[in-house]
């Protein structure tokens, strides 16, 4: 029987339901104006959620409702920074959706429950929590990106979403009943230390399989079909939410599965990981030097990215997973702000998402192009910002797992990929602005700020990543 | 104030570089002043260094240690010897200069360009005080930042490819740098460059390890074949942008050499020392044929630049050879300080040349040698300059351009004639592709009218061409309070080459 | 005497099917639609077989949650197949690659 | 009392300053002011050239050596700046500071009307500066500075004019291939630390015997003695500055500079510091037979070959400097023999002779309007006769006549060459033996050309002073003459009033010639004093009486003027001995030649050269050298370049390996983006197929 203790544990995410429902309520009853106070109030919700998370975490890692729901400090920090994360795309989408007339009500409230699904998965303890978070994500996520109703893109992108996804899933259950017929248990723990396994070959097919669902929700080649065409379909500010907390949380999901679940079986699945590792750092990075889109060209760069994430999985050690982890979150952030600039920049009627269109933005708004070129090189991974960091710590942890060819493929494209990005610097700063256009940021002072803030972040982030760094490995058990 | 000397080299032109960027655009005097202001004050706080300074051990000193990133072992770690200080200098008094030569000249976005150059400065300096290897690589690729924006937006017609060939090329290298680095960090669990020279790595490591260094060098300073985006990036700079290219960042390139490849692989080194060699005399005959075909002025000079960096490697690496096969330290230590008074030396020179070619370029908007002709005629005092610096280029003795390559080519004559043959050839090269610009384009009638409505050097560009001027002269007659400055150190890094890894 | 392995084979013969069903079908999306239910069934065979054969409720338990998942994800993606149309006529596989490269 | 550092700091810097204040402050200081300067600064260099000298050869000072500043200490190698001084170096910085003196006093007139004014004295004096750096250096680092700085300055003054084209290219080809000696040079200092730790004079000398038995493999396998390497390639150096074939093609260009420079620095010193560095090497040369053979036969073609030329050339400045070269080559073969005093007299009297011919041919330049073609002018002695009479002393000299001061010099190296045995003294003793008669001639020959016979110009009195001759080439017998300087140096101030009146042809005058001014003919005179005397005077010391001391170092079996000196019974002895001696009765067949030729049958000259077609035509183009030396060097150079430019830099690394590779990665994107179709079945298969690909290789690693 569930205790008090359990639901205790629970907190944070019950909070959230409720608070998610109160918010549908209040988009029934309220009017027009008065709907600035559900921007507000679920931005408030947010941080009063990271608030609870933070304060109720206790010391050690303890779980409930008999080990299905774990509340570790990995757990912790996970959901700490997608509501962060989450908060920053509320407060840059405010005026994306206004100008759009998108329902805010349905976006804030599919958004929160997203953000549950999320707590939920990353901190599932057995194979039925990470389903039923998984799901709740995605479903959510389907909808956000269908938000937008009269686009025709949008709903493509939704159907291609959707159907990908659901396969995706498919496929992940199915691997799933493969692990719980060969171990009868669907508790990770329980599962972690199953020993000697009738049917291994079994097991290893659920492996496989549950690595494609993994490689799915992360966007990792070949299951990357989707980013392209949803990023650039979805509207901006659901975007924003697929690359920013929806990275977070697929780290959750492949450390939950993959580590605390299927550690056993980490000399076959770092193997995988790897082959995923490269095929993305090479699609990824090849196919954003041809794009026109900056939010496909975003997409693009997403996948490079996680195929760097993956070189720090592949150490399969606290160490790896504390270097994937702080470059989930670093992507996290700095996608945050590139998404948050493009928002900041559309106005009713032009979505200023072509490169073209930052055409000669440093004459026009200087401050804007030094944050974005902030963000490019972040993205690049250029010293002295926060990007940097995190790939010199998956190298790293790349080249003590002794995959030191994998570090220099990775080099390698990260010069190719340093091209596009410097294109997009280029664009803002050499060229000449396009005669009649006239691209401005949108007098939305707290979107300014906050968006001032997150991109120089990434500078300071850059020279003090050392307590963040520290945070992660400690969760992780290494103590400095 | 001296423990935190060096830190204050770096950030006060970093930061300096904030209310430049806050005067904005539309005070554009309000720029000048503040970042002239800085990069004096900087220069002072160089200056206050080479006083602090102690050459007569030539070990690093006026350091400083904050554990920057306790959790992996990285330290804001930053210390100084003979050699750094030198080149600290050297950055400071280019950065004024370069200000200075801007003034006027740079008339649209003035406040971004001159905080990009104070950046740049600060950056600079970091990687010459850098004793933490991942700082030191922060530094160096952070450097790049500030000049791809200086050449892109205020360069010449072609300055968007050049500016990219110019940051993927050095990207390129320094990338395997960093996975060498991260490499040794994982053996080493550290990245302090004292401990790393001191870690022992199996040949094959070593192999590995100097060539990833190698590329990341060879392309800095450059070394043939990986030279080709120094002509573009000069081509295309504004005058300032070459200057501080020339002068400062080329050298950064040698300068790893010393702090990595020699300390940290010494056999590797050692046994591909013949290859660097190699490519360093091609440096010198090759490019130096080149740089005779050459019609633009800053064209040539970027390949005069290639040719003269050749004297740096090879008085480099023709230290090994010295040392470990003819166990000749006497002049293995000559061939070294000979490669530092040249590098130092030769950001002088160039510094100078280009700015010679910008004041030309100023005023005919064209860097074309054959549309020039006659200058002399109505520039006397330019003219004066120009042979000056051109001499000096062409290695004549009594300026500074001499010294350095005088003591490289007898040092490689003791390891063998043939170096040193190869590379004395610059004596006649090097004059032919000067002189020659020199009669084409100062010498002769008056060739068109433009020319001929040419104005003589302002006082501003008088300033600056005689500051470089009295550097040029002032070394070339008497080397003597920099080679003591910086003797010591090379001695010291002459010991470690005898030190074996394997 | 039907053993586990009869079951598991079925299981991977639906879930053949319901993939093939993924990418062979070219014409209409509801088609995915039920290609997508049919792999869940799949699955969740598996998971109540394997419960029986290992007297493990658990699995069980399991389809229970995977049912009211799937009716949830069908109802959305109705929903998104009736804007699609709504936006552009037509749902037929082919015609839907607006974004591509 | 010894030498005091300060006085020799003071020689020194005398002319730098001068040279500094002419140059910088010129427009302030004007002319006057800027010819006070460097004449006092060269004066007073002089005037305690001569002290020291004197307190040297009076014996009351000690030879010496002694540091002034450390130029650089690496590790233990410590290079400085520093004076060695003695007899020798003593003679040679009285040569250069009086030479120079006498062509600062000479420029006021000759230069009198150029614009450049300033800059030619600032110019001149810095050369005595360099020069003096040079001979006074203790050290090989400052030797090789005052040798490419003496080269520097040549460099500006050649091309002083620097409009015209001919200069500016004369001078770029000078330093280029002044620079191809350096080369040499350069390695030879190289090689002298290699092999004895030093760059200092006296620890080298001192050290040099430790060169014995050391080797050093060149060439493959081939071991070639430490001595010949140092010795051949330290003597590069001097083929470059005294233009020695065959590296001797600058020198006849450089006459495109200014007349005076053409005196002080082609004729009297710059050149000879080629000399004057092997004798001062002396102590190492003295170590390698190879490297003197080697020097023995370069002089000896060098005086002979060049020697021809000079008789068809028709520009009696090229005359001059051909006579130059042959002379130069004297002296080298000289020093090939070992008769290093014996060169060292040579440079001296020559210095003063040559000096003064160059003067000469300058004043009957100014006479002749700025004409230089000896073929407009003739019949001059009567409108010039302290010219004519110094040219006919200076002439004397050059050609040996017993009793002036070629004389001695000459007619010692040729005794000397017969008397020794060295590999390729043969060959020499016949170059120069054949060389004494070609002097002559083309001595005589410019003597009659110039001054005798009939007039060949016509006196046509239309036009302003100064506005003569000028833009002409005029191109006679296949032979262009280059454009006087004097178009320039009167054609600064009002160029473009001069492009009209540009019709001048050939032999015209405005007005009649006459005696240059006494800034002119003074110096003139003080110089044929010398060539007519310092031999008779000094011969006896100086070659045979060990004056040099121990600066000279000749080993026992190579003292060839040691023998020489035992029949050797003062100089009217000699003199009057030298008139029944092969080498006069050469001259003397040149001097007849040259009179019947030229002074009563100039018929003759015209049927001689179409009889002699062939050899006149090769001597007329020198051998076709230069045209060799243009077509491989530096046409062939700058097409190397564009090769290696477009072939290499652009073609292979950028087009192929840079944008190569860039455009390729392009290529494979586009490709790759094409999968990317945008269809849900193919996004679909990919994730089977990524299925699969994990699912084998899984099986890989089960396997494995």
């Amino acid at each position: 029987m569930p205790t008090f203790n359990d639901f205790l544990i629970l907190l944070p995410e019950a909070y959230l339901t409720v608070a998610a429902c109160v918010i549908l309520l209040m988009d029934a009853f309220l009017k027009g104006g008065q709907r600035v106070a559900i921007h507000w109030l679920s931005i408030i919700v947010l941080l009063v959620g990271a608030w609870l998370v933070i304060d109720g975490q206790p010391a050690t890692a303890v779980s409930g409702f008999s080990g299905m729901f774990i509340r570790d400090p990995v757990a912790e920090i996970l959901k700490v920074f997608s509501l962060l994360t989450t908060a920053l795309m509320f407060i840059y989408s405010r005026g994306y959706l206004r100008d759009r007339n998108i329902n805010e009500g349905e976006y804030y409230a599919l958004t929160l429950f997203a953000v549950i699904g999320i707590m939920v998965l990353v901190s599932a303890g057995s194979l039925v929590t990470v389903y039923l978070g998984l799901e709740l994500l995605t479903l959510s996520s389907y909808a956000l990106v269908a938000l937008n109703r009269d686009s025709k893109l949008s709903s493509e992108a939704a159907i291609k979403y959707f159907v990908l996804g659901a396969l995706a899933s498919g496929m992940l259950l199915y691997g799933m009943s493969m692990i719980y017929g060969a171990t009868h248990s669907l508790d990770l723990a329980t599962i972690l230390h199953v020993q000697n396994v009738e049917w291994r070959n079994l097991m290893l097919f659920g492996v496989v399989f549950a690595i494609v669902g993994i490689g799915f929700k992360l966007g990792a080649a070949p299951f990357h079909m989707w980013i392209p065409d949803v990023y650039q379909g979805a509207p901006t500010a659901v975007t924003i939410f697929i690359g920013t907390a929806q990275k977070i949380a697929a780290f959750g999901m492949a450390y939950r599965l993959l580590d605390s679940g299927l550690g056993a079986y980490a000399h076959e699945w770092r193997m995988m990981l790897a082959v995923l590792a490269v095929l993305s750092l090479a699609i990824g990075n090849l196919l954003a030097i041809v794009q026109t889109n900056l939010k496909r060209l975003l997409a693009y760069s997403t996948i490079s990215h996680m195929g760097f994430l993956l070189l720090g999985l592949v150490e399969a050690n606290p160490a790896g997973y504390s270097a994937a982890m702080f470059y989930a979150i670093s992507y996290a952030l700095t996608s945050a702000a590139a998404f948050g600039i493009i928002l900041a920049m559309s106005r009713a009627g032009f979505e200023c998402e072509e490169i073209d269109d930052f055409k000669g933005l440093n004459q026009r708004s200087p401050w804007f192009a030094f944050l974005m070129m902030l963000v490019m090189f972040s993205l690049a991974g250029v010293p002295p910002l926060f990007g940097f960091f995190g790939k010199l710590l998956v190298l790293q942890s790349a080249i003590d797992a002794g995959f030191l060819w994998l570090a220099v493929v990775g080099a390698v494209f990260a010069i190719i990929g340093l091209y596009y990005y410097l294109r997009v610097v280029k664009v803002m700063y050499f060229d000449a602005p396009v005669e009649g256009t006239d691209v401005r940021a949108q007098p939305d002072m707290p979107l300014r700020f906050v968006l001032s803030l997150n991109a120089l972040a990434l500078l300071a982030l850059g020279i003090a990543w050392g307590p963040l760094f520290a945070w992660c490995q400690r969760a992780f058990g290494i103590t400095a | 104030m001296s423990n935190h000397l060096l830190s204050l080299l770096i950030w006060l032109p970093i930061l300096g570089a904030v209310p430049v960027l806050l005067a904005g655009g539309q005070r554009p005097n309000a720029a000048r002043w503040i970042s002239l202001l800085v990069a004096v004050a900087t220069f002072a706080a160089s200056l206050a260094l080479v006083h602090v300074y102690d050459p007569s051990t030539g070990t690093m000193q006026v350091g400083e240690n904050l554990n920057w990133i306790a959790s992996v072992g990285i330290h804001y770690s930053l210390a100084v010897d003979g050699i750094s200080v030198a080149l600290i200098a050297l950055t400071s008094f280019t950065t004024i200069l370069v200000i200075v030569g801007a003034w006027e000249v740079i008339a649209v976005r003035t406040h971004q360009y001159m905080a990009a150059m104070l950046v740049l400065e600060g950056l600079m300096v970091g990687v010459f005080c850098a004793t933490d290897a991942l700082l030191f690589y922060v530094f160096f690729e952070a450097m790049l930042i500030p000049m791809f924006i200086i050449i892109g937006i205020w360069g010449g017609p072609r300055r968007v490819y050049a500016t990219l060939k110019f940051f993927i090329y050095t990207f390129f290298g320094s990338i395997f740098m960093l996975v060498g680095l991260i490499y040794l960090y994982s053996k080493a669990h550290t990245f302090d460059i004292a401990t790393l020279a001191h870690l022992p790595l199996s040949m094959t490591e070593q192999s590995w390890l100097f060539f990833a260094f190698l590329l990341g060098f060879a392309i800095k300073v450059p070394m043939v074949p990986v030279h080709t985006w120094l002509p573009d990036a000069h081509v295309e700079a504004p005058t300032g942008g070459s200057v501080v290219l020339a002068a400062v960042m080329l050298k950064i390139g040698g300068y790893g050499f010393l702090r990595f490849s020699l300390p940290i692989v010494p056999d590797a080194s050692e046994h591909f020392a013949p290859l660097v060699i190699v490519l360093s005399l091609i440096a010198v005959v090759y490019i130096g044929y080149v740089a005779l075909a050459q019609e633009d002025m800053k064209k040539l000079v970027a390949y005069s630049s290639i040719a003269h960096m050749g004297f740096v490697t090879l008085g480099i690496f023709i230290a090994f050879m010295l040392v470990r096969e003819h166990n000749n330290v006497q002049a293995a230590h000559l061939g070294m300080q000979g490669a530092m008074i040249q590098m130092i030396s030769h950001g002088f020179i160039s510094g100078a040349m280009f700015t010679c070619i910008g004041v030309l370029y100023d005023r005919m908007h064209t860097r074309q040698i054959k549309d020039y002709g006659g200058v002399i005629n109505v520039m006397p005092w330019f003219g004066l300059f120009y042979v000056l610096f051109a001499m000096a280029n062409s290695g004549l003795p009594g300026t500074s351009g001499f010294v350095g390559e005088f003591m490289v080519i007898l040092a490689a004559f003791q390891a063998n004639p043939w170096i040193a043959l190869f590379a004395a050839f610059t004596l006649i090269i090097g004059a032919a592709y000067t002189l020659w610009m020199v009669k084409r384009v100062l010498w002769g009638e008056v060739t068109n009218h433009h020319v001929a409505e040419m104005k003589d050097i302002n006082a501003r560009e008088t300033f600056v061409l005689a500051a470089f001027a009295a550097a040029v002269l002032l070394f070339g007659i008497w080397p003597q309070p920099l080679v003591h400055l910086m003797d010591a150190s090379v001695g010291q890094l002459v010991q470690k080459l005898a030190y074996s890894k394997v | 005497m039907i053993t586990l392995a009869h079951f598991i084979v079925l299981g991977a013969v639906l879930f053949c099917i319901a993939v093939a069903g993924v990418f062979i079908n070219r014409k209409n999306v509801i088609v995915l639609l039920m290609a997508i239910e049919l792999m869940l069934l799949a699955v969740n065979i598996n998971f109540v077989a394997f419960s029986r054969f290992l007297g493990d409720v658990q699995g069980q338990v399991f389809v229970f949650f995977i049912l009211t998942v799937a009716a949830a994800e069908s109802a959305i993606g109705l929903a998104i197949l009736t804007l699609l149309f709504r936006n552009r006529s037509t749902i037929n596989v082919a015609e839907i690659d607006s974004m591509k490269g | 009392m010894d030498l005091s550092l300060s006085v020799l700091i003071t020689i020194a810097l005398a002319p730098l300053v001068g040279a500094l204040l002419a140059g910088l402050f010129g427009r302030v200081i004007g002319r006057v002011g800027s010819h006070c300067v460097t004449i006092l600064g060269v004066g007073i260099a002089c005037a305690l050239s001569i002290h020291v000298l004197w307190q040297l050869v009076s014996g009351d000072a000690k030879n010496f050596n002694q540091d002034v500043y450390t130029w650089f200490q690496a590790g233990n190698l410590h290079v400085s700046v520093g004076f060695m001084v003695d007899r020798l170096t003593a003679m040679m910085m009285v040569v250069v500071t009086f030479v120079s003196l006498l062509v600062h006093v000479y420029t006021i007139g000759y230069m009198a009307d150029d614009p450049g004014y300033q800059r030619f004295f600032s110019y001149i004096s810095l050369f005595t500066f360099s020069m003096l750096m040079l001979v006074m250096s203790n050290n090989f680092m400052q030797l090789f500075f005052g040798w490419e700085a003496v080269g520097l300055v040549s460099y500006l003054l050649i091309g002083f004019w620097y409009k015209k084209p001919t200069a500016i290219y004369a001078n770029l080809k000078a330093f280029v291939v002044n620079r191809v000696g350096d080369f040499g040079f350069l390695l030879g200092i190289a090689a002298v630390l290699y092999f004895l730790n030093t760059l200092d004079y006296a620890t080298a000398f001192d050290s040099a015997g430790a060169l014995t038995g050391r080797a050093i493999t060149v060439v493959g396998g081939h071991a070639w003695p430490a001595a010949t390497v140092i010795g051949v390639l330290l003597f590069i150096g001097a083929m470059g500055k005294s233009a020695q074939v065959p590296l001797h093609v600058w020198l006849p260009d450089s006459m495109e500079g200014p007349t005076p420079i053409s005196a002080l620095i082609h004729a009297a010193t710059m050149v000879t510091a080629g000399i004057f560095m092997v004798a001062r090497m002396s102590p190492l040369f003295e170590m390698s037979e190879g490297a003197l053979s080697f020097i023995l036969v370069i002089g000896a073609t060098t005086a002979l070959f060049t020697g021809l030329i000079g008789i068809v050339q028709n520009d009696i400045k090229r005359v001059i400097a051909y006579s130059t070269l042959s002379q130069l080559g004297y002296m080298t073969v000289a020093l090939g023999v070992s008769a290093y005093s014996g060169a060292v007299f040579h440079l001296m009297t020559h210095a003063f002779f040559k000096a003064l011919l160059f003067l000469g041919a300058g004043s009957v330049i100014i006479g002749m309007h700025h004409e230089q073609d000896m073929r407009y002018m003739g019949g001059l002695r009567k409108y010039m006769p302290v010219t004519w009479i110094t040219m006919w002393i200076g002439s004397l000299a050059l050609a040996g006549t017993p009793f002036f001061a070629g004389f001695y010099s000459k007619d010692a190296i040729i005794e000397a060459v017969g008397e020794s045995h060295r590999w390729g003294a043969g060959y020499a003793y016949f170059c120069v033996m054949a060389g004494v008669f070609v002097t002559s001639l083309y001595s005589f020959r410019l003597l009659y050309m110039t001054f005798h016979g009939a007039e060949r110009f016509t006196v046509v009195g239309h036009h302003g002073h100064g506005h003569a001759a000028h833009g002409h080439a005029a191109v006679v017998g296949g032979q262009s003459i280059h454009s006087d300087p004097g178009h320039d140096a009167h054609g600064h101030d009002a160029a473009d009033e001069h492009k009209e009146d540009s019709h001048h042809t050939p032999g015209e005058l405005e007005h009649a010639p006459s005696e240059s001014p006494w800034v002119v003919t003074v110096p003139l005179i003080l110089l044929a004093i010398p060539s007519l005397l310092i031999g008779f005077f000094t011969v006896g010391p100086m070659l045979y009486g060990g004056w040099f001391g121990k600066a000279i170092h000749v080993e026992e079996q190579n003292n060839v003027l040691g023998e020489l000196a035992r029949d050797f019974h003062g100089a009217t002895a000699a003199a009057l001995h030298g008139f029944i001696q092969l080498p006069f009765l050469l001259a003397l067949a040149g001097f007849i030649v040259a009179t019947v030729i030229y002074l009563f049958k100039p018929a003759l000259a015209d049927s001689i050269k179409r009889a002699l077609h062939p050899i006149w035509r090769v001597l007329d183009k020198k051998y076709w050298v230069d045209e060799v030396y243009f077509a491989i060097f530096a046409k062939g150079g700058v097409k190397l370049g564009r090769a290696f430019w477009r072939g290499g830099d652009a073609a292979v690394i950028d087009g192929v390996l840079i944008d190569g590779s860039a455009s390729l990665v392009e290529r494979i994107a586009s490709g790759g983006r094409r999968l990317q179709s945008g269809f849900l079945y193919h996004y679909a298969f990919a994730m089977i197929l990524g299925l699969i690909l994990l699912l084998g290789g899984y099986w890989l690693v089960g396997q494995g």
